[in-house]
């Protein structure tokens, strides 16, 4: 009975003694601040970039020009990349037309290509969503076409068995049942491109989350640099958590087939 | 030497399905691998076809055949006196394993051939309700595949392949994943929806005693590749609902003996005549 | 787009004037940013647009030029030999200032580097491309090390700072903040940018515009040069005042901000006029020479592939009547 | 029997048909060279760098610099991490106290927390090893996390129902049930970590094919940027050929159980 | 009411398995489920045990409780006459799904269970050879478990049992997911290396005919909360081997319907003695 309870406790514990050995370590002088500020030089920082914002924005701002850019390129990539792989999986052709160029940019690290993109969509959000973009759209289309590959062929025949025309096939059965693929497939692509944030706020950004750190780093604040990767995990979770609170409500099925 | 001693019943009519001199063959890298070979067979409408056979004779390839899954290498398919024309509404078909549409409720399951039929909403209602309850699931109509057991679920896709009433239904060892005393109800209700109903059911099943306890004409398949050894009227069918237990039928032990032997390639096949007579001698 | 609509307008005294003007600027002590911070160009343009967009390199600034993203813009000297020598399509109109000590070579005080010969084998920070970089190399040539020698270390200035603060490098070429902060942390200089420049190696920081741009509306710059103008004379009137409207754009103190200021030449436009600097249609001026010098040092120690002659660097020199 | 050379027919008309297109744009200069040089002149960036190498040094060794990095930061995670996540699987407790902090970092940008590293450990290899390290960590634990979690309860029953001690069950079932989950975490986490190549040769390099890429955009110089994309494309994809290669010959099982 | 009329054969010896007023509780949420109750049940030296039970009733929980995986809620678990220690080499499991390590060969996985004992080499060697032979895997001693079919993988898994001696194997539904052919002939060869070892062995089934043809006991559970209903000899266990089908044995078909009566719960349990009478009439 008590033993569930071990795990939980222990994580707890784990977090708190780091907190403290951190506080102690501060309290005492033991390590440069520069390199490892103390919890309540952090707290301070927090209330006030709370309060006053960080450089002429405030917090909620920055952290909603950041979501915006998210959101923007993930949608963006969840009705081009989604469709793009269900019939990647349905039709071999389809595939074979655009796999090449999606294997060839998918392994790229962006900051590699994010020159370019500024060079050809320039310095505004253009240019911060494509980066986005990319980032989001290789996992989802991997994702989707894995979805329709991983249909057991007895259904598809069931559905033509009633009846169903081909066209009805791909709606009604290849899009439900590649479903789960594809939520795990969002999972992957926000995580992914949530990692690509700080690299599209460098250039010509004066808000948003990443921005923020990079611009404290310029500065040496490390005190900004650490609040802002705390404000980035929490959002991180949030969103995760979310995805997948939506995912056990829409899918009770996946897991089960 | 295929050995065709069914009588046709009604042979007045010409058969549903129709199969002449039909070969599959299976290419599996360079190797050409021969299946089936000159299977000529006649479905009527009302039969109950139970199809026994060893592991690997080729059974599930002929209802793949049937269905319009696969195409034969060569001779004739004919469904209805026409070309095969791919599956379709009018061959309905239940797979060994339920093979639910996961995010559907069994209604909505149900109701899919109806909607791709384009049936109005009210009728669609009316035949759910219907086969829902000829399978006694109208309780659990709303819930999802995987909260039911694995019996429902098959009767649930039994209940979908008939609602949208096709001409013919194939099964393939459809309850092989069951447990006995589950499989002997579903069995039993299955006879009787036969029955009520007078469809065409081709029933594949590798046990002998579901084959003489459902069908009304029952066919082995042998060899490699697989031809038709025997396909003969099922003598007990009338008697069965009589028994209280059809294996204290007279003749059972017989046509037992005969169809395991005919499975092992024992006894070279008989003919119809010879096997009336054997069964006869029993009584 | 910046350039508004290009039918002409139904005003006639209006056909000059842009709707929207799009400024990429750095935070540099200068008479520009001493305009932003008053909003004197605003008050100048009341009917455009001005939009402030900040740059911390000239690579981005180059980028944002290339695709059209900006309409003026403030690079370097070293980027913008780097842009004319790749056909970037903009122009020379202002030099914001001329770099003195706001650049400069700091050594760690315990190194023992005491002469520009003692840095081989040290390990050296600049930020690659950068104005910074063209004197570091132009110095180690002057005194014969070949830049081998030792290493030169790529590095943008905060990570300048993490890696002094760490005692990671030796020395660094570099400008403020961090220059200002490292110098407080046991750092001498060996070797200012203005050292260099009496020796004939100028940098500079300029100001450039689209040619589009510069083409349809011609008067807007000049207005806008007035305003620079403006700047520079306040600065000279009284320096105090200037220091503390740039302060708080730089987060610095008064003082901070004024002996930053004091690392940098300003230029009013007449005296840029002068044959030493841009010159006029007439009279061509040195300014395009040092860039021409640049670009052949730089090709010269294999940074850019090519460099062109000379007359391309002087049509990208805008001489406005 | 010709319908299975479609696609592959279709994938290369796909690409020489871009390459066409973009030959004959750059042909009749439609396109800003700055932005998109032609295929001409992007062969000649190539066979410079070939042949005169890249500031300084030849490419070979900015590709092994590179290489060196990745591997480096590649074994450790795969040392440190694989062990820690079988042990998370087997034992709630240990899990409790390493996943917090795994799930905190995990989905932050790589970027945003550079600076700190670079603070912490300086400018040379290390800072850069541990970026990737980093980005290698989560998924390789991860994924043997999952593999210890998917291994059926009745295996290791019938382990112990052989003889088998608890510790004997850990090396002889645990690990060799993990393996398949463990070399997918490896082809994403190997992913993952080249994706973070270019920011980690960011801070102080000067050499390595992320520094030479972000060395040519300063200088304008799309040709090399375009060719280092290149080469590090066909370097990943190459890399998660031999990682694939491996597996099939190590787990011909796998997917089969 | 448990209704034990099993009497002891050997009942000098203590029984190697023995289970007294045995509980199984498990806990789903809040909810307590009561799975078995008052399970009494000894086990001999060898005892070839069928156990029957229709589905859900708590066959399997009572296997994993005598396995070691599982402990009981109350009562007293006795293997040896010493207290159950958990699972071990002296308990060898074969489970409904051959369940071999995918990354060993067959000849690899036989010999998993020796290398725990730590045998030598050329003791495991030979011991491996014994057993490969004995279910005629020898041709197949290196592939992979997936390149087997799932009568081999059966057979391999038995053999992986065996090769480390167990003093007692417990079986759960070992053959449930072979086509009969192959069934048949499995259930053949263990019924025949029970005869050559006197290994104890625990087999469930839901398959009463498999029972009667393996099993020199039988055990049915019903009911829920699951108790044991019956526990009787199976009178035909000698008379096997000579028949050449089984079916057609005198007794056989009263002994099969006491058995289904007793697993639909429709007939009282009989005593064993009424048993004995009601078979010996029939012969
Ligand atoms: N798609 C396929 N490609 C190649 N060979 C196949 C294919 N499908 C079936 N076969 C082969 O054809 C033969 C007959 O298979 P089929 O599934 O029809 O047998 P079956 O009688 O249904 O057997 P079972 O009772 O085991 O289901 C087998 O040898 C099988 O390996
Ligand atoms: N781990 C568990 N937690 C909760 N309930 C369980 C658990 N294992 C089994 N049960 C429940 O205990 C009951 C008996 O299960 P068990 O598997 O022993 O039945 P069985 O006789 O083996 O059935 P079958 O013939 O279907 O295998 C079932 O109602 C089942 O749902
Ligand atoms: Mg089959
Ligand atoms: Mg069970």
């Amino acid at each position: 009975m008590k033993k569930k309870y071990i795990p939980p406790i222990l994580s707890i514990s784990a977090i708190l003694g780091v907190f403290l050995i951190w506080s102690v370590l501060s309290y005492f002088n033991a390590v440069n601040p520069l390199f490892v500020p103390s919890p309540m030089k952090l707290w301070e920082a927090f209330t006030i970039i709370l309060k006053e914002g960080y450089k002429g924005n405030p917090l909620i701002l920055h952290i909603l020009d950041s979501l915006f850019r998210l959101t923007a390129a993930f949608l963006l990539a969840l009705v081009t990349a989604v469709p793009l792989g269900l019939l990647s999986g349905y039709s071999p052709s389809i595939r074979a037309i655009f796999e090449p160029f999606i294997e060839f940019y998918r392994p790229l690290p962006p900051l590699a290509y994010y020159t370019l993109l500024v060079l050809w969509l320039g310095i505004g959000d253009a240019s911060k969503i494509a980066l986005l973009y990319l980032g989001a759209f290789a996992p989802l289309y991997l994702s989707a076409l894995s979805g329709v590959q991983k249909i057991p062929q007895h259904r598809i025949q069931a559905a033509l068995s009633l009846g169903a025309t081909k066209w009805r096939v791909f709606s009604h059965i290849i899009f439900p049942s590649s479903l789960p693929e594809i939520f795990t497939g969002i999972r992957t692509s926000l995580g992914f491109t949530y990692t690509t944030l700080v690299a599209a706020e460098m250039v010509a950004a004066t808000s948003g989350l990443g921005w923020m750190v990079l611009d404290a780093s310029k500065f040496l604040r490390s005190d900004i640099i650490i609040v802002g990767i705390f404000i980035m995990s929490i959002l991180a979770i949030s969103i995760d958590a979310c995805v997948r609170l939506s995912e056990k409500k829409l899918l009770p099925w996946k897991g089960k087939e | 030497m295929p050995l065709n001693t069914y009588d046709n019943q009604q042979a007045g009519e010409a058969p549903f399905i129709s199969l002449k001199d039909m070969q599959m063959e299976y290419q599996s890298g360079s190797k050409t691998l021969r299946v089936l070979e000159n299977i000529d067979l006649d479905v009527n409408t009302g039969d109950f076809i139970c199809v026994l056979g060893p592991s690997g004779c080729g059974k599930t390839s002929l209802l793949r055949i049937i269905a319009g899954y696969e195409n034969a290498t060569s001779g004739e398919v004919k469904i209805d006196g026409k070309k095969h024309k791919g599956p379709n509404a009018d061959i309905g078909v239940v797979f060994q394993q339920a093979n639910l549409f996961p995010w559907l409720s069994v209604e909505k399951n149900i109701e899919f051939g109806l909607k791709m039929k384009k049936l109005p909403k009210s009728e669609r209602k009316r035949i759910i309700d219907h086969y829902i309850n000829m399978v006694g699931l109208t309780e659990f109509s709303s819930l999802l595949p995987h909260e039911l057991s694995g019996g429902m679920k098959q009767r649930a896709a039994i209940a979908r392949s008939l609602a949208t009433e096709p001409k013919v239904i194939l099964m393939d060892e459809p309850f092989a994943a069951l447990d006995s005393i589950t499989r002997q109800s579903i069995q039993e209700q299955l006879r009787e929806l036969w029955k009520q109903t007078n469809k065409t059911i081709f029933f594949i099943t590798h046990d002998v005693d579901e084959a003489i306890f459902l069908a009304n004409r029952i066919i082995t398949i042998n060899g490699s590749p697989g031809t038709v050894t025997l396909d003969i009227e099922n003598p007990l069918a009338n008697k069965i609902e009589e028994a209280s237990d059809y294996r204290d039928l007279k003749g059972y032990n017989e046509l037992r003996h005969l169809l395991i032997n005919t499975l092992k390639n024992r006894e070279a096949p008989l003919s119809q005549n010879l096997i009336k007579a054997k069964i006869a001698a029993a009584e | 787009k910046p350039q508004s609509s290009e039918k002409p307008n139904e005003e006639n005294a209006n056909e000059d004037v842009p709707k929207e003007v799009r400024i990429g600027y750095q935070v540099i002590p200068n008479a520009e940013l001493l305009a932003k911070q008053l909003g004197s160009v605003e008050k100048k343009f009341p009917n455009t647009k001005i939009t402030w967009l900040e740059f911390d390199s000239g690579r981005d600034v180059n980028t944002a030029i290339a695709s059209e993203n900006i309409d003026l813009g403030l690079v370097g000297s070293v980027p913008l030999t780097t842009g004319i020598a790749n056909n970037l399509p903009y122009q020379v109109y202002f030099i914001h200032d001329v770099i003195g000590d706001a650049e400069s070579l700091v050594v760690r005080e315990d190194t023992g580097i005491e002469s520009i010969k003692d840095v081989a084998g040290k390990k050296i920070a600049v930020p690659f491309g950068s104005t910074a970089h063209f004197s570091l190399l132009t110095a180690l040539n002057k005194a014969g090390i070949d830049p081998n020698q030792l290493s030169v270390l790529d590095m943008q200035p905060q990570d300048i700072l993490a890696a002094w603060q760490r005692g990671d490098i030796d020395g660094a070429f570099v400008w403020h903040p961090t220059l200002g902060k490292i110098l407080e942390d046991n750092g001498s200089v060996l070797l200012s940018a203005e050292k260099l420049a009496e020796e004939g190696v100028i940098t500079s920081d300029t100001g450039v515009v689209q040619k589009k741009f510069a083409d349809k509306y011609p008067s807007f710059i000049k207005e806008y040069i007035s305003v620079l103008d403006e700047s520079i004379n306040l600065y000279r009137e009284d320096p105090k005042k200037a220091a503390k409207t740039l302060a708080p754009a730089l987060g610095l103190t008064e003082e901070q901000t004024l002996q930053q200021m004091e690392g940098l030449i300003w230029l009013d436009y007449s005296e840029q006029k002068a044959s030493d600097y841009l010159g006029t249609n007439e009279e061509t001026g040195q300014f395009a020479n040092v860039l021409e010098s640049t670009g052949q040092f730089l090709k010269d120690q294999a940074i850019i592939p090519s460099s062109p002659d000379l007359s391309t660097y002087q049509s990208a020199i805008l001489h406005l009547k």
